[in-house]
C-alpha cells in the first residue's frame, strides 16, 4: 500500500503544533505566555499556507479512508481561517479571563485538527474520531472559565448532551455499517445504490440526521446550542459556532451526498423540512433575546438552516452553495463574536442594552457588528446575500416553498439584528469613553468586515474556487 | 468622452465624498456638508450631461459599461441607461443634491449623517443604471439599512415613534423584497436553463422570458408584483409609507418618497413587465384595480390627516396609485405616463418634504392646527410649499400634469369607468393639497412665528433645483417625454412581440 | 451434527444468560437509589457485556471492555463520586420530574429500533472467525487505520490535559 | 434447549434494549454522574451492534471490532472529561443535581 | 405691422408672462417699477392684440379658415399634442377685449392697491393671470386651453386669497379652486374622451372630424362627451349648481373681481363652449342643456341678487346671471349673440366693479349698500360712470347692454324657445331692478354722516371713464341696422336676424319698469318703508333669496358629512385594519411565537434531551411518510 504522506502534511503540522504549544506552556514563563497567542496565530497562518501550497496535491490514503481533495482543502482553509481569527481576536480575552494559555491554544489547535480530519475523513471511524476530537476539545474549551458557573454549566450540558448525541450518531453509523458491511463512504454509496431504502437503513438515516443535526444545531436537535453559546467564553462560542458547525457540515455532505446519494429521494424532503423548521425557529426565538450571545446563538441556528438548504438537492450546485456559505459565515460570525467578546472585556456585559452608543465609543466595532449581522441576514451587498442566492438557486425549482420560508424569515431576522443596530447607533452611551480596540482585534475585525464586503461585492474569485471544490467532490 | 466610464463615475462620486468625509474630524460640520454637496453635485452635473447627450432618436442602451463580474452567475458589471432609466437617474441626482441642502442644518452627528446619505444616494442611483439583474439587486436592498439608521437617529417621533416607523419601513420593504427575490431567483434559474448558461443581463433575461410558459410568467410576475408593489406602496401594501415618512428626517423622506419608491415602479416596468410580458398581461387589470383603489383610498386618508408629513405620505401613496394604474393599462402611453409620473412625483414630493422639513425645523411642529399664516412670515417657504402642493394636485404648467394626463388617456382608453374613479382622485387631491396649503400658509399669522427667518442661502437650493425642474418639466414636457418615449417604445414593442408568440414553452 | 448443535446451544445459553444479566444490571443502574450501588451494578453490567462480546468472537474487545470499562471507568466514577462528598448516599440517584415522558420516549425509541432491527437480512450463519484476532487488529490499527488511531491518541491527550485543567483547584489569583 | 438459538437479531435487540435503558436513565436521572454512566450504557449498546455486525455481516473483517475499540476509547475520554467538569461544578455550586443547573435558559 | 402682429400673436400672452418673471425675480422690491412692468407688458400686448385683431377683422377668410401656428408640445407613440396660436374672429375679439379691459384695470389697480404690502406680488399675479388668460384665448388645442384654463384658475385662487391673512379670503379661494376642480374633472374626462375617440385635440382637426363623427363613435358617446365638456364651463363660468364660488370670490381685491370674476376669466366657460360649438351643435340635447342651464342660472342668480346687501356680492350675482345669458345664447345656437354679450358685458361689468372698488376705496371697505348713500355728490366721476354702467346692464339704448341682450332675446324668440325667452325677459327686468336698487341706495339719497367719501385718484378714475365710454358705445358695433358684429362672429354662417321692434321695445319697457320700481322703492321713498313692508310680506321668499337658497349650506353639509366622513373612515380603516390588524398583527404574531418558542428553552438539559429524542421520533415519522418507498417498506413491502 503506497501511502503518500505529503497529503497529510497540514494535519501532521497541526498535531505537532498543538504539542509544541502545550510544551511551550511549560517552558515559557507565566508573564510572557500571552505571546503564545501570537505564536499560535502565525503558526495557523503557516498551516494555511501549507494547505494552499498543496491545493492541487490531491489523492486518497489507505484505500479511500482519507481523502484529500479540493473539497476538504477548502474546508480546511475555512477552519484555519476561523481559528486564526478567533485566536487573534481572543488573545486579550484569554489573558484576562481564562488563564491556562497553553492549554487553551493547544486545545483550540486540536479542535481544529479534529475538524480537518473530519473534512477529509471518508470512513465512519476516522470521521467519528475527528468529530470526537473536536467535541472533546470543545467541551474543555466551553468550560474553560472554570470559576464561572455559567461556563461550567454549559460545559456540563455540552458533555452530557454531546455524549448522548454521539451515541445516537454511532447507533446510526452502526446500522449503516451493518446493512452495507462497510464503513467507507464510497462503498456505502455503492452498496446503497444497489439495495435501496430499507426500513432499518432509514432508521440509520434518522439517527444520523439526529446526531449530525445536533452538531449543526438543526431544530429540533438544537436545544443545547443557545445555552452553551451563552455560557461558553465568547471566543470559544465563536469558534464553536463556526468551526464545529462547518466541520459537521463537511461530514454531513460526505455522508449524505456521497454515501446516501442512491436513496436521496428518501431524505431530500426530510432535510428540506428540517431546514425550514430550523430557519423559522431560529429566527423567531432570536427576536425576544436580550443577551447578544444568545441572540447570535439563535441566529446561528437559523444560519445552519440556510446551509442545510444547500444539501436538499444533493447536487453540485448545492454543495457549492454550502461551501460558499460556510466560508462567508465564518467571517460574519467571528466578526460578530469578536466584537461581543471584546465588548465583554471592556464592560463585562453581554446584554444588548449595554451596547448603547457603541457607534460613538468605537465606530469600528459597531460597524463590524452591523456588517456581520446584515450579512447573516442576507442583505446586499454583503456576502450573505450572495451566499443565499447560491443556496436558494438550487431549490427554487423543486422546493419553492422552502425558498419562500427562507427568504422571508431572513428578512424577519433583520428585525432583531436592527434592534442591536438601533441600540448601538441611536442611543447615547452611558459611559462615553471611547473603546480603544487592540491591534490583533482590529486586524480580526477588519479582516472579517473586509471579507464580508468583498465576498458580497465581488464574489467571483471565491465562487470559482468553491466551484472547483464542489466539482472535485463530485469527481471523486 | 466615449469610453470614459461616466456612469460608474456618477455612482462613485458620492461614495468618494463619503470616504473623504470619514477622514474629516467630526467637528468640521461645514466642511463635511460641503464635501457632500460637491460629491452629489458632481453626480448631478454628470447625469445632466448624460441626460442631454443621450440620443433619443437612436434610443436603446447608451453609455454602456460592461465588465464580467461573477462568472458562474453570469453577472457582469453592466451599467447602461435608456429612456426609462435616465429620467430616474436624473431625478435621483436632483433630489440627492437637494437633500444635502435640505439637511444643511443637521448638527447632530453630521459626519455620520452625510456619509449615510451619500451611500443612500449611490444605492438608489445604482438600481437605475444597472443593466444586470444581480447588480440591480445589490443596489436594490443596499439602501434600506442606511435609511433605517438615518430614521432612528435623526428622525422624529409623532404619532408613532421613529423606531417603530423605521423598523416597519425596513422590515416591510425587506419582506416584500424577499418575495421578489424568490421570483427573481426562480426566474434566473429558469432562464439559465433556457439560455443554456447563466446570464444576468436584462437583455438576455428578456430573451429568456420570451420562452417561458404563460403559467410560469404569471406566478413569477405575481411575486415581482408583490415585491416591487410594496416598494411602490401599492395598496394595500402601503402602510409602511406614511409612518415611515413621518418618522424619517427630511432628507430621507425626500429621497424615499422622491426616488426610492420609484425603484418599485421602475422595477415593475423595466424588469417584471419586460421579462414577463404574459404575466404582466394577466395581472394588468389587477394592477389597475389596486392602483385605483390606492388613489382613492389614500386620497381620502390624506384628507383626514392633520400632520403635514402624513398628508404627503398618503398623497404619495395616492400618486403611486396612478403609476400602478398606468402600468396596468398595459400600453405604450401608459408606460410613458408611468415613468414620467414617477419623475414628476419625485420632484414634487421631494420639494414637498424639504419644505415641510424647513417648516418643522423652524416651528417645531408639523401639526396643521398649530400652524397658519406662514406666508406672511416666510414667503419663500410659502412659495416652495405652494409649488409642491400645486404640482401635487396636478396643476397644468407644473411637471405632474402632463404625465397624469397621459396616464388618464392610457387608462381611460382601456378601463373606462374604473379609470374614471381614479381620475376623480384629482378632486380629492386638490381638496387635501389646498387645505394643507391654506391652513399652513394662510389665515391670520401667529405671533409665535414672527421671529422666524425665511429660508435663505443654502436652504434655497432645494427650492431652486426642484422648483426649476417642476416648472421646466411643466412648460416643456417634451424634455421628459422624448426621453421616456424613446425607452418605452422599444420596451412595449418587445412586450407585444412576446404576446404575439404567446410563450413558447 | 450433535456437537454442532451443542456448540450452538452453549453459545445460546451463554448469550441468554449474559443478556439477562446485562439487562437486569443495567436496569438496576437506573433504578437503584444509591449512586454508589448504581456504579457497582454498572460494573456488573460491563463484565456481563464482556461476556456477550466473547460470544461474538471478540475476545480482544472483551478484554478491553473489562480493563477499560469495568476497571478504569468504574473506578474513575467511584473516585468522582467520592470527590463529590455527599452526606446521604441513599438518596443520591433520584429521578427527575420527566420520568414518565422520558420512559415513554425511551420505550418508543427502543421499540422503533428493536422492531426495525428484526427486518435486517443477512446471509445465513457466520463462518468461523479467524484465530488470533489481536495480531490482526494490531496490524490493522497501525496500518490501515493509523489515522484514526493517531487521532484517538491525540484525543486521549486532549481529554487528559483538559480533565486536569478543569479538575485542578483554581488558585485564588487565576481570576480577577 | 433447542429454543435457545441465537442470531444477529438477538444481539440487535439486546443492543436496542440496553440503548433504551441508557436513554431512559439519561432522560430521567437527576444526578449528573448517573446521567454520565447512562450515556456509557448507550455507547456500550452500540458496541454490541458493532461487534454483532462484525460477526454476522463482515466476518473475517475487523471493521466492527476496531470501531468498537475506538468507541471505548472515546467513551473513556468522555467520562474523564465529564467527571472533571462535574467535580469542577460541584466545587462551585456544591451540587450535582441537574435540575438546579438552569441559569442558562430562554 | 399688422402682419407682424398677426403672425406673432404668441407674443400676446408672452409679454405678460415676461412681466411676471421680471417682477418675481427682479423688480419685486420696487413697487412702482413692478407696477410699471406689469402695466407696460399688458399695454404692449394690447397693442399687438389690437393690431392682430385688426388684421383678422379686415380679412374675411379667417372665419372659415383660422390662422393657426402650432408646434409640437410633446409627443409619444400614439399621443401627440401641439401648442399653438389660433387666430379667428372669436379669438381675436377676445384677445382684444381681454388686453383692453386688462390694461385699463391694471392702471386702475396701480391706484387701488396703493399702500398694500403685497403690491409687487399683486402685480406679478395679475401678469400671470393675463398671460394665462391670453394663452387660453389663443389656444389652438384643447389641452393647451385646459392648461391655461387651470392656470387662470390658479391665478384666480391666488388673487381671491390675496388678503391671505383673512380667513374668509383663504376659504373663498379654496372654495373657488375646488369647485372649479370638480367641474374640470368633467372637462378633463371630456378631453380625454375626445383624444381617445378622435385622436387629436387640435381645434381645427377636431372640427373636421366631429363633423362626421359617425366614423369614430356613436351619438350616445358623443352626447356624453359633450356633456362632460360642458361641465367645465359650468364650473368656471359659475353656472348653476356650481355658481357658489363666484360670489365668495369677491373676497379678492376689487380690480381682481373686475378683471377675473367679471370681465375675463369667468367667461372662459362661455368662450370654451364657443370654441367647441362644432361639438355642441352636433348634439342637440347638449345644446338644450346649455340653453336651459344658462336660462335658469340667469333667472336664479338674479333672484338672489335682488336681496343682497353687499355691493360686490350684488355685482357677483349679476355676473352669474349675465353669464347665464351668454350660455343661453350659446345653447340657442347663437354664437354671435353670446359673444356679443360677452363683449359688452366685459365693459360694463368691469366698469361697475371698478366703480364699486372706487366706492369701497373711499369708504374704507364698508360694503353694505344700505350704509352708503348720496355718494355721487362727493364722487362724481365714480358716480356717473357707475350710472352709465347701470344703464348699460339694464339694457337702456343705446348703451352697450341693450344691443347684446336684445340679440339674445331675439335668438330665443326666433328659435321658438318661448319659456327660455320669458325667463330671459324676466331676468332683464330683475336685472334692471336690482342694479338700480344698488345704484339708488349707494349713490343717491341722503349722505350718511359717518362716511367721509372722496373721489379716487386719476389712475383710478381714468380707467372708469374709459370703460364708461366703452360701455356706452361698445354695443354699436352690432346694432340690427349695422350688423358688423354679426358679419364677423358667427358659427356656421352669418345670421342676420331681422330687427324685431316688438322685442326691442318690450325689453326697454321691462328695463325701464325695473329702474322705476327701484326708484320708487329705494330713492323716492326716503324711509324705505315700502321696501321693508314688501320684505315682511314675502318673508319666506326674501329669506330664501337672501340666503342664496341655502345651496352653500347644503354643499357644506355634504362635504362635512360625506367627504370628510369618508376620509375619516378610510383613515381609521387604514390605522386599525390595514395597519393595526394586518400589518402589526402579523408582526405581533411573529413576536409572540418567538416568545412562545423561547419558553420551551427551559434550561434543563434533560428537557433538551427529551426534545432531541422526540425529534428523532418525529424525523422517523416524517421519513416514513415522505420517502417514496419507505411507507411501503415499513409495512413490510420491501425486502
Amino acid at each position: 500500500m503506497q501511502v503518500d504522506l505529503s497529503l497529510i502534511v497540514p494535519e501532521m503540522a497541526m498535531a505537532v503544533l498543538g504539542l509544541t504549544v502545550l510544551i511551550l506552556g511549560l517552558i515559557v514563563p507565566k508573564e510572557s505566555r500571552h505571546g503564545l497567542g501570537w505564536f499560535t496565530a502565525l503558526a495557523l497562518l503557516g498551516v494555511m499556507g501549507l494547505v494552499l501550497a498543496g491545493w492541487n496535491n490531491t489523492g486518497s490514503l489507505y484505500g479511500d479512508l482519507y481523502v484529500v481533495d479540493q473539497f476538504s482543502q477548502f474546508f480546511k482553509i475555512t477552519f484555519l481561517a476561523a481559528a486564526f481569527l478567533v485566536v487573534l481576536g481572543s488573545m486579550r480575552f484569554v489573558d484576562k479571563h481564562l488563564g491556562g494559555q497553553s492549554e487553551y491554544y493547544s486545545t483550540l489547535l486540536f479542535a481544529t485538527l479534529g475538524m480537518m480530519v473530519m473534512a477529509s475523513a471518508n470512513d465512519f471511524m476516522t470521521m467519528y474520531l475527528g468529530l470526537e476530537l473536536m467535541t472533546i476539545a470543545f467541551i474543555i474549551l466551553v468550560c474553560f472559565r472554570r470559576t464561572e458557573s455559567k461556563s461550567l454549566e454549559s460545559g456540563m450540558k455540552y458533555v452530557l448532551l454531546a455524549g448522548m448525541s454521539s451515541a445516537v450518531l454511532l447507533y446510526g453509523l452502526s446500522l449503516v455499517y451493518g446493512i452495507t458491511g462497510t464503513v467507507v463512504i464510497n462503498e456505502v454509496g455503492q452498496a446503497l445504490a444497489l439495495r435501496g431504502p430499507l426500513p432499518i437503513l432509514m432508521l440509520g438515516v434518522v439517527m444520523l440526521v439526529a446526531g449530525l443535526g445536533f452538531k449543526i444545531s438543526a431544530v429540533p436537535f438544537h436545544m443545547w446550542s443557545p445555552d452553551i453559546y451563552e455560557g461558553a467564553p465568547t471566543p470559544v462560542t465563536a469558534f464553536l459556532a463556526v468551526g464545529s458547525k462547518a466541520a459537521s457540515f463537511a461530514i454531513l455532505i460526505r455522508i449524505f451526498v456521497v454515501g446516501m446519494f442512491g436513496i436521496s429521494l428518501n431524505w431530500e424532503l426530510l432535510l428540506a423540512i428540517l431546514a425550514a423548521v430550523t430557519i423559522i425557529v431560529g429566527n423567531l426565538v432570536a427576536i425576544p433575546q436580550t443577551n447578544i450571545k444568545r441572540m447570535l446563538a439563535y441566529s446561528s441556528i437559523a444560519q445552519a438552516g440556510y446551509i442545510l438548504v444547500g444539501l436538499v438537492t444533493a447536487s453540485q450546485e448545492g454543495v457549492k452553495g454550502v461551501l460558499f456559505y460556510a466560508f462567508l459565515y465564518v467571517f460574519a460570525t467571528v466578526g460578530a463574536f469578536t466584537v461581543a467578546s471584546y465588548f465583554y472585556n471592556v464592560t463585562g456585559s453581554d446584554e444588548i442594552r449595554d451596547y448603547a452608543g457603541l457607534a460613538q465609543r468605537s465606530p469600528l466595532m459597531a460597524a463590524v457588528m452591523v456588517v456581520a449581522m446584515l450579512s447573516m441576514a442576507g442583505i446586499p451587498p454583503l456576502a450573505g446575500f450572495v451566499g443565499k442566492f447560491y443556496l436558494f438557486m438550487t431549490i427554487v425549482e423543486d422546493y419553492l416553498w422552502l425558498a419562500f420560508i427562507g427568504l422571508v424569515m431572513s428578512m424577519v431576522s433583520v428585525y432583531y439584528y436592527l434592534r442591536v443596530a438601533l441600540v448601538m447607533y441611536r442611543d447615547e452611551p452611558l459611559d462615553g469613553t471611547p473603546i480603544a480596540v487592540s491591534a490583533p482585534v482590529t486586524v480580526t475585525l477588519l479582516v472579517a468586515m473586509a471579507v464580508t464586503l468583498f465576498l458580497g461585492i465581488y464574489p467571483g474569485p471565491v465562487s470559482e474556487v468553491v466551484n472547483t471544490a464542489a466539482h472535485s467532490f463530485f469527481m471523486h | 468622452m466615449s469610453g470614459f466610464p461616466v456612469l460608474t463615475t456618477i455612482l462613485l462620486a458620492p461614495v468618494a465624498a463619503a470616504v473623504i468625509m470619514t477622514f474629516i474630524p467630526r467637528e468640521e460640520g461645514k466642511l463635511i456638508k460641503c464635501v457632500a454637496a460637491v460629491g452629489t453635485f458632481v453626480s448631478m452635473a454628470l447625469s445632466l450631461y448624460v441626460y442631454f447627450s443621450y440620443d433619443t432618436a437612436l434610443g436603446g442602451l447608451q453609455f454602456a459599461e460592461k465588465i464580467p463580474w461573477i462568472k458562474d452567475l453570469g453577472v457582469s458589471w453592466f451599467l447602461a441607461v435608456d429612456g426609462i432609466s435616465l429620467p430616474m437617474l436624473l431625478l435621483t441626482n436632483l433630489i440627492g443634491f437637494s437633500a444635502v441642502f435640505a439637511s444643511w442644518n443637521v448638527d447632530n452627528r453630521p459626519r455620520e449623517f452625510f456619509i449615510l446619505l451619500c451611500l443612500l444616494i449611490t444605492g438608489v442611483m445604482g438600481t437605475f443604471v444597472a443593466h444586470d439583474l444581480f447588480i440591480f439587486l445589490l443596489f436594490y436592498e443596499v439602501v434600506v439599512i442606511p435609511i433605517y439608521i438615518l430614521v432612528i437617529i435623526w428622525g422624529s417621533s409623532k404619532r408613532v415613534s421613529k423606531e417603530y416607523a423605521g423598523m416597519k419601513l425596513t422590515i416591510y420593504l425587506l419582506i416584500g423584497s424577499a418575495f421578489l427575490l424568490v421570483g427573481i431567483i426562480a426566474f434566473f434559474v429558469k432562464s439559465a436553463g433556457i439560455l443554456g448558461g447563466p446570464d444576468m443581463s436584462f437583455t438576455a433575461l428578456a430573451e429568456a422570458g420570451k420562452q417561458l410558459s404563460a403559467f410560469d410568467q404569471t406566478w413569477l410576475f405575481a411575486l415581482m408584483l408583490f415585491g416591487f408593489g410594496s416598494l411602490v406602496s401599492m395598496w394595500p401594501f402601503h402602510s409602511w409609507s406614511p409612518d415611515g415618512y413621518a418618522g424619517a428626517p427630511t432628507a430621507v423622506s425626500m429621497i424615499h418618497a422622491g426616488v426610492l419608491k420609484k425603484i418599485g415602479g421602475y422595477g415593475l416596468v423595466k424588469i417584471a413587465l419586460y421579462f414577463l410580458p404574459l404575466g404582466a398581461k394577466f395581472w394588468a387589470p389587477y394592477m389597475a384595480v389596486l392602483g385605483v383603489a390606492g388613489v382613492t383610498y389614500a386620497a381620502f386618508a390624506a384628507l383626514a390627516q392633520k400632520d403635514l408629513k402624513y398628508i404627503v405620505g398618503y398623497s404619495s401613496v395616492s400618486h403611486m396609485g396612478y403609476v400602478m394604474l398606468a402600468i396596468g393599462s398595459f400600453n405604450v402611453i401608459g408606460i410613458n405616463g408611468a415613468v414620467a409620473n414617477m419623475f414628476a412625483h419625485g420632484v414634487m414630493a421631494a420639494l414637498f418634504f424639504s419644505t415641510i422639513g424647513f417648516i418643522y425645523e423652524k416651528t417645531h411642529t408639523r401639526w396643521i392646527p398649530d400652524l397658519g399664516g406662514l406666508a406672511r412670515q416666510t414667503p419663500r417657504l410659502a412659495v416652495a410649499f405652494m409649488l409642491a402642493a400645486l404640482a401635487s394636485l396636478g396643476l397644468p404648467g407644473l411637471i405632474s400634469f402632463i404625465p397624469e394626463f397621459t396616464i388618464f388617456i392610457a387608462a381611460f382608453k382601456v378601463y373606462g369607468g374604473l379609470a374614471v374613479i381614479g381620475i376623480a382622485g384629482i378632486i380629492l387631491t386638490a381638496l387635501y393639497a389646498l387645505r394643507a396649503g391654506a391652513n399652513t400658509l394662510f389665515g391670520p399669522p401667529r405671533e409665535d412665528y414672527d421671529h422666524l427667518k425665511d429660508i435663505r442661502g443654502p436652504e434655497m437650493v432645494p427650492l431652486v433645483v426642484l422648483g426649476t425642474a417642476l416648472v421646466a418639466g411643466g412648460i416643456l414636457p417634451s424634455l421628459l417625454f422624448d426621453m421616456v418615449n424613446s425607452g418605452a417604445v422599444p420596451l412595449m414593442t418587445h412586450v407585444e412581440n412576446v404576446l404575439k408568440i404567446g410563450g413558447v414553452m | 451434527m450433535m456437537a454442532f448443535l451443542n456448540s450452538i446451544s452453549w453459545v445460546a445459553v451463554a448469550f441468554h444468560t449474559l443478556a439477562a444479566v446485562v439487562v437486569i444490571s443495567a436496569l438496576l443502574v437506573v433504578l437503584v437509589r444509591n449512586i454508589v450501588h448504581a456504579v457497582l451494578w454498572l460494573a456488573v453490567c460491563f463484565i456481563a457485556l464482556a461476556g456477550v462480546f466473547l460470544t461474538l468472537d471478540a475476545d480482544f474487545i472483551a478484554l478491553v471492555q473489562i480493563l477499560v470499562y469495568a476497571g478504569a471507568v468504574c473506578i474513575m466514577v467511584v473516585f468522582g463520586i467520592m470527590l463529590i462528598r455527599r452526606g446521604n448516599m441513599g438518596e443520591s440517584n433520584q429521578f427527575n420530574r420527566q420520568v414518565f415522558a422520558g420512559g415513554g420516549v425511551a420505550v418508543l425509541v427502543t421499540l422503533l429500533s428493536g422492531v426495525l432491527s428484526f427486518r435486517i437480512r443477512y446471509a445465513g450463519s457466520p463462518p468461523d472467525v479467524p484465530e488470533n484476532t489481536v495480531d490482526q487488529i494490531a496490524t490493522l490499527l497501525l496500518s490501515k487505520y493509523v489515522i484514526p488511531f493517531e487521532v484517538a491518541a491525540l484525543l486521549l491527550l486532549v481529554a487528559l490535559v483538559g480533565a486536569i485543567f478543569l479538575a485542578k483547584e483554581v488558585k485564588a489569583d487565576a481570576d480577577s | 434447549m433447542l429454543t435457545l438459538s441465537v442470531s444477529l437479531h438477538h444481539y440487535l435487540i439486546l443492543a436496542a434494549v440496553l440503548f433504551g435503558i441508557g436513554l431512559f436513565g439519561v432522560l430521567t436521572k437527576r444526578n449528573a454522574v448517573a446521567v454520565l454512566i447512562c450515556v456509557e450504557l448507550m455507547l456500550n449498546a452500540i458496541n454490541i451492534n458493532l461487534l454483532a455486525f462484525n460477526k454476522y455481516i463482515t466476518p473475517g473483517d475487523f471493521i466492527g471490532q476496531i470501531f468498537a475499540i475506538f468507541v471505548i476509547t472515546v467513551a473513556a475520554a468522555e467520562v474523564g472529561v465529564g467527571l472533571a467538569i462535574i467535580i469542577a461544578i460541584y466545587r462551585n455550586k456544591l451540587s450535582v443535581n441537574l435540575d438546579e443547573f438552569d441559569w442558562l435558559k430562554w | 405691422m399688422v402682419e407682424f402682429a398677426m403672425h406673432n400673436a404668441w407674443l400676446v400672452p408672452l409679454l405678460p408672462a415676461l412681466s411676471f418673471v421680471i417682477i418675481v425675480f427682479l423688480t419685486k422690491p420696487w413697487k412702482r417699477l413692478s407696477a410699471l412692468v406689469c402695466v407696460a407688458g399688458m399695454v404692449l400686448s394690447c397693442v399687438i392684440a389690437t393690431l392682430a385683431a385688426y388684421g383678422v377683422f379686415t380679412n374675411h377668410e379667417f372665419t372659415e379658415k383660422p390662422l393657426v401656428y402650432a408646434v409640437r408640445w410633446f409627443s409619444m407613440a400614439g399621443l401627440n399634442i401641439d401648442v399653438g396660436v389660433q387666430l379667428d374672429p372669436v379669438s381675436a375679439m377676445m384677445m382684444f377685449m381681454v388686453t383692453l379691459v386688462g390694461s385699463l384695470i391694471f392702471i386702475y389697480a396701480t391706484g387701488y392697491m396703493e399702500g398694500d404690502p403685497g403690491y409687487s406680488v399683486f402685480f406679478s399675479y395679475l401678469s400671470l393671470f393675463a398671460a394665462s388668460m391670453l394663452l387660453l384665448v389663443i389656444s389652438s388645442n384643447l389641452l393647451q386651453m385646459f392648461v391655461a384654463w387651470e392656470l387662470v384658475g390658479l391665478c384666480s385662487y391666488l388673487l381671491i386669497g390675496f388678503y391671505s391673512h383673512k380667513i374668509s379670503a383663504r376659504e373663498a379661494a379654496k372654495k373657488a379652486f375646488i369647485t372649479c376642480r370638480v367641474a374640470d374633472f368633467g372637462l378633463l374626462l371630456g378631453l380625454l374622451s375626445l383624444q381617445i375617440v378622435f385622436g387629436t385635440l387640435n381645434l381645427t382637426e377636431l372640427a373636421e372630424k366631429i363633423s362626421n363623427f359617425g366614423q369614430y363613435t356613436s351619438m350616445g358617446i358623443l352626447t356624453l362627451i359633450t356633456v362632460l365638456v360642458f361641465l367645465g364651463p359650468i364650473g368656471k363660468s359659475g353656472q348653476f349648481p356650481l355658481h357658489v364660488w363666484l360670489p365668495d370670490a369677491m373676497e379678492g381685491p376689487t380690480p381682481v373681481s373686475a378683471l377675473i370674476h367679471a370681465a375675463t376669466m369667468v367667461v372662459a366657460g362661455v368662450y370654451l363652449v364657443g370654441r367647441t360649438m362644432f361639438l355642441f351643435t352636433e348634439v342637440p340635447s347638449a345644446m338644450e342643456l346649455v340653453a336651459v342651464t344658462g336660462g335658469f342660472t340667469a333667472l336664479f342668480a338674479a333672484s338672489i341678487a335682488i336681496t343682497q346687501r353687499e355691493i360686490k356680492r350684488i355685482l357677483a350675482y349679476s355676473t352669474v346671471s349675465q353669464i347665464g345669458y351668454m350660455m343661453l345664447a350659446l345653447g340657442l345656437g347663437s354664437l354671435t349673440a353670446s359673444m356679443f354679450h360677452l363683449w359688452t358685458h366685459a365693459f360694463f361689468k368691469a366698469l361697475m366693479f371698478l366703480c364699486a372698488g372706487s366706492v369701497l376705496h373711499a369708504l374704507h371697505h364698508k360694503a353694505d349698500v344700505w350704509e352708503m348713500g348720496g355718494l355721487i355728490k362727493k364722487m362724481p366721476i365714480t358716480g356717473w360712470t357707475f350710472v352709465v354702467g347701470g344703464l348699460a346692464i339694464a339694457g337702456i339704448p343705446p348703451f352697450a347692454g341693450f344691443w347684446s341682450k336684445d340679440e339674445i332675446l331675439l335668438a330665443a324668440f326666433d328659435t321658438g324657445h318661448y319659456v327660455l325667452f320669458t325667463m330671459a325677459a324676466l331676468t332683464a327686468f330683475m336685472t334692471a331692478f336690482y342694479m338700480w336698487r344698488m345704484i339708488f341706495l349707494a349713490l343717491f339719497g341722503d349722505e350718511k354722516p359717518e362716511n367721509h367719501p372722496h373721489e379716487s385718484p386719476w389712475n383710478m378714475t381714468l380707467p372708469l371713464i374709459g370703460l364708461a365710454v366703452l360701455s356706452a358705445v361698445g354695443g354699436l358695433v352690432g346694432t340690427p341696422w349695422a350688423p358688423f358684429w354679426q358679419e364677423w362672429i358667427f358659427f356656421g354662417h352669418p345670421h342676420h336676424a331681422e330687427p324685431n321692434y316688438l322685442i326691442m321695445i318690450g325689453s326697454v319697457v321691462l328695463a325701464a319698469a325695473g329702474i322705476y320700481l327701484a326708484y320708487t322703492l329705494y330713492c323716492a321713498d326716503k324711509t324705505k318703508a315700502r321696501a321693508h313692508a314688501l320684505k315682511e310680506r314675502y318673508k319666506f321668499f326674501w329669506t330664501l333669496s337672501y340666503n342664496k337658497y341655502y345651496i352653500d349650506e347644503i354643499y357644506l353639509w355634504f362635504n362635512h358629512t360625506f367627504i370628510d366622513g369618508a376620509a375619516r373612515l378610510f383613515y381609521l380603516f387604514d390605522i386599525y385594519v390595514v395597519d393595526g390588524i394586518i400589518v402589526n398583527g402579523i408582526a405581533a404574531i411573529t413576536r409572540l411565537s418567538g416568545e412562545g418558542l423561547r419558553v420551551t428553552q427551559t434550561g434543563r438539559l434533560q428537557n433538551y434531551a427529551l426534545v432531541f429524542f422526540l425529534g428523532v421520533l418525529a424525523v422517523a415519522v416524517v421519513l416514513a411518510f415522505t420517502g417514496p418507498s419507505v411507507a411501503a417498506g415499513l409495512t413490510g413491502g420491501v425486502k
